[in-house]
């Protein structure tokens, strides 16, 4: 693995990716012992949905906490695939949600998968799209652990969700396998 | 001519019967379906109103005073 | 031993003035800030402290410096609007020396501005914010971990010199989530203020004492004295005597000039050798860093000087500074506020150059190092 | 009814406002209202101060100002002091309002200065994300009431009554045509009339209160209100956990401009002798 | 009755109010109800803003904090939440309360939080000389007012109930038996108290408006005011140009640091789980 | 021909005002500035102006700078307490560029203080005192007459800048008596806002525009256009775009570094030959020329530069002086602010020192003198 | 014994029957003289307070009540 | 006559000193043509009575406007004539009311009239003391003229007590006169 990792998870407020970053933070810094830094951009005052979240995972210290060209960069709306693509950094991976992203744009490493339809018929709901996600992101890039995601997974998500999330996750995994 | 495009102060509207739809504007609250008297609307695929029984509607204006987004105006 | 957790600033924050001893919050919400607010909303109760949201920021000052003479330690959070807003009850803070902390999260201006953004540009106004003369104490935090250390320092300074402390945080290190191991609490040193010996005949609040920092009485312990905001005699009661208020007054200027050197806290990176010198504060010392390293590694000299505590600034250190390089450089997220500052010192010795932005947004590792080579 | 239109800038459209949000049922009818006064769009301003509700002078074709977080109604005093042929309207969140706006809000009712003030009540503040607000009932959650909230709210058309004002009103969203009609009365109203509008915030309170949507939300505005001549014969335990909603007061005082050219006009007379 | 002199600073005299002004004759009368109670002096805290009323805590032998213009009852707020041990008592000018202090009046009212707070209210701004004040009178002279006065009056014991409180009297310098009542009263309560204290200010009112010696002024608190009980019965045009005094409210209900005690212990509860 | 009269600075801030249009006085009453509102009081509604008493210093910037909109010129004074409480919404009018002047009073701080005593130590405040970057204009009269001419200027370039303008008085010149014949009103210059061109298709009221300064629509004259204190692009409409945010923020700072030799001014007396020099402003530069009179009548030579505009700082002038003299005295009521400034640009060049009083007693001339002769 | 000094709390007063006076304090502002049922004080050349009518005093403490400057105390 | 005067008011709040700092300075400025400055000290913020009021009055132009060491010293009360006469400046003249002042200091230059207890004998109202006593001051010192402190009173003093206050001048002006 790189000495340092940076991620962009992208889309629409509301879609969770708030808490996917912190969770992937989480399972990258607590439980994979790496150092970590995770952003996040608002929007008007502190309400609404924020558009992006994003991770630098690193073996070393992480000054500028910022993600300027992303190593793997998540699109679960056209409109952020569309906006933050040109940013990848060459040679990164893009991971989109085929469910709403349908105008790819014309690069080799791209990974399509209807990520929130998946989520709805394998888990039952589309809430847990975001979770789906981060099980995609691991296994098909491995920028943390399996085992990490996991506990990070289960100590964030509301009591009760935990076997649904967790699901989501295996499905996940299942799909960044697939994918790869 | 259900769904004709209509242009009002140069934002394009869609006629159905005696309502204009503007589908950019519309959120998908669902107000303007839950309140009307007749059933007239409903929420698509996409979240967004679509006009389900336009034949239905009495032009009460109610689904235009509350939308609040004005993205429904009803012509008298 | 502790773990290691993800933490925000503004979490961090709240952790540390807890450990401080932190019972009582006084404050208005205000983005960035607000997450202060909300969390202690949940975790002081749990400890038997307080939190009360106020009507606005004039009396949130007002109810922390209450609950300050209360004997309670207090606190409150805000960006530049409410900020600004707070300055005049700050003012009667200093005048009545009266310890408390004010977190300044530090969001675009002016005016309503970029609420959601970051910016540096509210450094100044910590020092000359209100009426009248006033020396002040800021911190200002680079990480999340600084952020923790660092309100527990402001909370002990605070009590320690019995006077409002500010601690400067900005939008990316308040809501930034960083992993963080904190000490274990018997790690930490928690001062309390010096209080008057029990049973004295007498007790003058304001007394001229060798430290210039009299001790400090609670409300309801015994000794009833007098606070305001008038100019006052030792005893705390107004007087406009200009003798007497010349005594007071200066001692409370002196109260900072003279401990000035013992506060003073900066972090120097890699200066020794180098012949650039790039003087950061906040976040914005993150991506000063980074190009540090970066010209390291091409081989330009280059060293970061960064005050952890910006007010009193560290004058002395950064003349010393100026001695040694040929060039400095001030990334800030403002107009050029501190850079002012630093050319005071360096004036005729070094040329000094800033780097700016206004916009909203981080300034990059990248802009400092176009600076660095297009200087160097 | 394409009229409302003319008065909306359209290019700013859509609108920062959340999916079912009240606040722009609440503009639309304000445009309304001008629009049946007949006003010339260039005589209209309109004031806001800082949160969700601050964001609408925006959206509207006026000469249109917004302010700092609780402070419209000072700008508004002066504009209107400054040239009576104003219609001034000011448009402010609950927090806005009544938190760190309540001074203003009291003095420009003790004036009875011929301003429409409209508050838009949704019981939180929305704009930051759902700290509790001087109107949050008691034991209702906010961000920053996590155990529930422990302090009264004000009943804001008793303060207001208590502070002066000509015209004192309270109508929802859901009730919408009554709502046009206190809204365009307050506007009618020389004096100082305010119109407090409880509206929906889904985002900020009602998720974290379980309300449900925004649609649910307005139910309950329908369920929980009761007309002010209802309740005029409702007992005290029937009226508990209502809200009264309706014209409480439609007084003619004397205009605070008004009085102030009389006072214009004995000065010169003074300054000619 | 030397006792008086227990609670007094002595060697602060004489204090520096002008001949017949009556703020000092408001200060025995908060000394007689703290004694009344017997409080430790200790447990006692006087808060006051700017203004010849501000003064007061500087005379009395309590913890005393004279703060900024309008700010009283926020510091008092701290104070109180704090450590509700204290009985904190809050003295205000009629500007300091109810000008630049009208937002945290009305929100320690809409709280209830224990604190009794007297509004000296001479009807102007006596220690900067003279402007008019929110509650001058219609009509009386000013340095502002130099016309007249414009802006119609706060009735203050209206705003105060239109915003919460549980105790409400209004009193004068002159019945000073009762008003010996009302702040005694007033301290005892648990909750939010408010005493509006009719006083002369002859310097900077009673000369601009030819209203005589500060005697001349406490004869028309007697002629101009009339005892609440027998308000009631008088018609609205017998009362118009009076002002009536008396206990106005006195309920109970809960206060608000003893609900934030309730709040600790749940949120403790919920931290041991 | 105007003849003599026996006037206090506050009176003559009156008359001033008034010549200059000024229609509109919103503020709060506080010693030593009270005369300006009572006097306003009066005189405003006998030539159709509008005088309000607003329930604190916040509204009351809220009020001036609503009627400015309108179309009114406006103004407000005040005293230290009341300033710092005007500083959000004087952010807002600078971000709104709405202009409007601003009377502050200099009393003794901080906090309540010497109310009834002089200062001038509201100084650095002015500059500083608000959250967010802002060049500001500042102006310090020295006598009743040119508190008369200084409010004058203020008015002017208020509409001229599009912004709020400080007139920085302290209270020896506020309540000072000194016989004044003031000109007559066709001898005096009032300048009115540029407006935009009649029916114009589009307004921007926030154009980027070559001198930096938008022409000002009122509300009213058919532009319906919008004002608020986010960042907006020229439209004057909300925008978190860095592009037009950095456009639109420079332009703002731009708007005083454009024109800064055009406003700046200073009075210089002896200072051609001079080897000592005092750079003092307001009451205290009496005493100021004073001692240079008397010292020169001693064969010292001494000369004295006086700022009349005191923001923008005349750094040019003094580093110009810095390097002609030996020494530089500032004396000043306060613990050295202005000092600081003159620092920054005589450093290294000669030694600067201070006379300083903080006691609420005006600095004499002999205290001015025995500095004079100890460095001499 | 009219006129006896006594020492409360370290500060002189002058006794008058079972009035204690401290005509340091006294403003001579009128208010105990105008409102005394028995028309017991005065204000003297010195424009201070003084008693005039000592036996006429009833003790009913209005003096005391109302005097602003704390000036008058009365013993009962 | 000298180049510069310097004179210091002094006495209790409510003696019309302010007024009369005013009047002789418009007399001196206004109508005798002079330069002058006066000012005035305050109590706690603006209310209650100041305690002094100060003119200077110079043929030349007048820098410092406080006085330091005053040529004149009028004293109405003992407080003010204790504090201020070991300011007075050596060969100065201090004006006493002996009806007030009873210890006086050790000093030559004294004029010590009851000028309160004329002002009610011989005009009927004590509050013109002050007219009085600048009619003392500009007989006795010369600094201002008869015509224009007579000017100056009579433009200050309120509509209907002119005939007073002119008449307390005259009163003044002779005592003066017979004090010196
Ligand atoms: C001086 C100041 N303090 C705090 C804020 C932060 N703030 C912005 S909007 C707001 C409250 C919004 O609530 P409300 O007024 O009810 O409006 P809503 O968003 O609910 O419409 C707050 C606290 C600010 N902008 N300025
Ligand atoms: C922020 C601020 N604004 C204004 C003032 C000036 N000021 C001092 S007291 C006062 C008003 C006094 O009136 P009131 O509160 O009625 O008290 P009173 O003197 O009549 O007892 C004012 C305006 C101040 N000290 N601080
Ligand atoms: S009310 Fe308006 S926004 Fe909501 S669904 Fe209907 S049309 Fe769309
Ligand atoms: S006009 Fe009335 S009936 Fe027609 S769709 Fe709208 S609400 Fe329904
Ligand atoms: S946060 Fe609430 S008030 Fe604000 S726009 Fe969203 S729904 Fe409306
Ligand atoms: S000015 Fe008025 S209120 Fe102030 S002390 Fe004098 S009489 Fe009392
Ligand atoms: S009331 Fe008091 S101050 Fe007034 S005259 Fe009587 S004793 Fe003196
Ligand atoms: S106690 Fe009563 S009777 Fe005696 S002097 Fe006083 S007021 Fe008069
Ligand atoms: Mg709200
Ligand atoms: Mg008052």
């Amino acid at each position: 693995m790189k000495e340092k990792y940076e991620l962009r998870l992208s889309g629409a407020g509301g879609q969770g990716l708030m808490l996917a970053g912190l969770i992937l933070a989480e399972a990258a810094g607590v439980y994979d012992g790496k150092n970590v830094v995770q952003t996040q951009s608002y929007g008007p005052e502190a309400r609404g949905g924020a558009s992006k979240s994003e991770v630098v995972i690193s073996e070393g210290e992480i000054d500028y906490p910022k993600v300027v060209n992303p190593d793997i960069l998540l699109a679960l709306t056209q409109e952020a695939c569309d906006k933050y693509y040109p940013e990848l950094k060459e040679g990164g991976t893009l991971i989109v949600d085929s469910f709403y992203v349908k105008k790819l744009p014309p690069y080799k490493k791209v990974v399509s998968v209807p990520i929130t339809s998946i989520a709805e018929k394998e888990v039952g709901r589309k809430v847990v799209a975001n979770i789906v996600a981060l099980g995609v992101i691991t296994e098909f890039t491995g920028v943390v652990s399996r085992e990490a995601i996991k506990e990070a997974v289960l100590s964030r998500v509301p009591k009760g969700t935990e076997k649904m999330n967790e699901k989501a996750l295996e499905v996940g995994f299942r799909i960044g396998r697939e994918s790869r | 001519m259900s769904g004709e495009k209509v242009k009002l102060k140069g934002i394009e509207w869609k006629r159905y019967g005696p309502l204009l739809l503007n589908r950019e504007w519309c959120k998908g609250c669902g107000i303007c379906v839950a309140f009307c008297p007749k059933n007239v609307l409903k929420i698509g695929e996409d979240s967004k109103v679509f006009v389900d029984k336009e034949e239905d509607c009495t032009s009460c204006t109610l689904c235009e005073l509350r939308c609040p987004d004005f993205a429904i105006l009803v012509e008298r | 031993m502790s773990k290691a957790r993800i933490m925000s600033g503004n979490e961090a924050v709240v952790e540390g003035a807890l450990v401080a001893g932190v019972r009582f919050f006084g404050g208005y919400p205000i983005t960035p800030s607000s997450e202060i607010a909300e969390v202690l909303s949940r975790l002081l109760p749990q400890v038997g402290g307080k939190f009360i949201q106020m009507e606005d920021e004039l009396s949130s000052v007002g109810a922390i410096v209450g609950a300050s003479l209360a004997g309670i330690k207090s606190m409150t959070a805000t960006s530049g609007p409410g900020f600004s807003l707070m300055q005049e009850n700050m003012g009667l803070a200093f005048m009545a020396e009266v310890p408390c902390v004010i977190v300044d999260v530090q969001r675009g201006g002016p005016s309503t501005g970029l609420p959601t953004k970051v910016s540096q540009s509210d450094v100044m106004q910590v020092r000359w914010g209100r009426h009248g003369d006033q020396n002040v104490i800021a911190l200002v935090p680079s990480s999340v971990r600084e952020s923790f250390d660092l309100i527990i320092d402001c909370v002990n300074l605070a009590e320690e010199y019995r006077m409002p402390v500010v601690l400067l945080l900005d939008e990316v290190i308040s809501h930034m989530r960083e992993k963080v191991i904190l000490p274990e609490k018997d790690e930490i040193k928690v001062i309390e203020r010096k209080k008057p010996p029990k049973g004295q005949e007498k007790y003058f609040p304001y007394e001229i004492t060798e430290d210039a920092i009299p001790p400090m009485a609670n409300f309801g312990e015994g000794y009833r004295y007098h606070v305001t905001g008038l100019t006052h005699d030792e005893t705390g009661f107004p007087t406009s005597d200009p003798e007497k208020i010349n005594q007071v007054m200066r001692r409370l200027y002196q109260k900072i000039e003279k401990h000035k050197e013992e506060i003073i806290k900066v972090e120097e990176k890699y200066t020794e050798d180098a012949e650039i010198a790039i003087f950061a504060y906040g976040s914005v010392a993150r991506s000063a860093y980074s190009a540090v390293k970066e010209a390291r590694e091409k081989g330009i000299k280059v060293g970061l000087m960064r005050p952890i505590i910006l007010w009193p600034f560290p004058y002395k250190k950064v003349s010393d500074l100026a001695n040694k390089v040929k060039r400095i450089i001030v990334p800030e997220m403002n107009m050029g506020q501190i850079i002012a500052e630093v050319k005071k010192v360096s004036f005729g010795k070094v040329k000094v150059e800033g780097v700016n932005r206004i916009d909203g947004e981080l300034i990059t590792p990248s802009e400092i190092m176009a600076k660095i080579e297009e200087v160097s | 009814m394409a009229k409302s239109l003319e008065y909306i800038r359209l290019d700013k459209f859509p609108h920062v406002w959340c999916p079912g949000c009240g606040i722009g049922i609440v503009m639309g009818s304000i445009i309304r209202a001008v629009d049946k006064m007949e006003i010339n769009k260039n005589d209209v301003v309109m004031v806001s101060g800082i949160g969700c509700s601050g964001r609408m002078p925006g959206y509207c074709d006026f000469n249109t100002l917004h302010t700092t977080h609780g402070r419209a109604l000072s700008f508004a005093t002066g504009i209107k002091l400054a040239n009576p042929k104003f219609k001034v309207i000011t448009v402010m969140g609950d927090g806005d309002a009544l938190a760190i706006g309540g001074n203003h809000l009291i003095h420009a009712a003790r004036r009875n200065i011929d301003i429409l003030a409209i508050i838009i009540n949704n019981w939180i503040y929305g704009m930051t994300g759902g700290q509790y607000s001087p109107t949050t009932p008691l034991g209702s959650f906010a961000t920053t009431a996590p155990y529930g909230q422990v302090e009264p709210p004000f009943d804001v058309l008793k303060l207001i009554k208590g502070s002066g004002a000509s015209y004192i009103a309270r109508g929802t969203v859901y009730h919408i045509r009554e709502l046009d009609k206190l809204i365009s009365g307050g506007l009618q109203k020389k004096g100082f009339a305010v119109v407090e509008v409880i509206s929906q915030c889904p985002t900020s309170f009602g998720r974290r209160n379980k309300m449900g949507s925004a649609v649910e939300m307005m139910k309950r505005q329908k369920e929980e209100t009761v007309p002010v001549k209802k309740a005029e014969k409702m007992s005290k335990e029937e009226l508990k956990g209502k809200i009264v909603r309706g014209l409480f007061l439609d007084e003619e005082r004397d205009e605070y401009t008004e009085r102030y050219e009389k006072l214009i006009a004995k000065a010169k007379e003074v300054h000619q002798k």
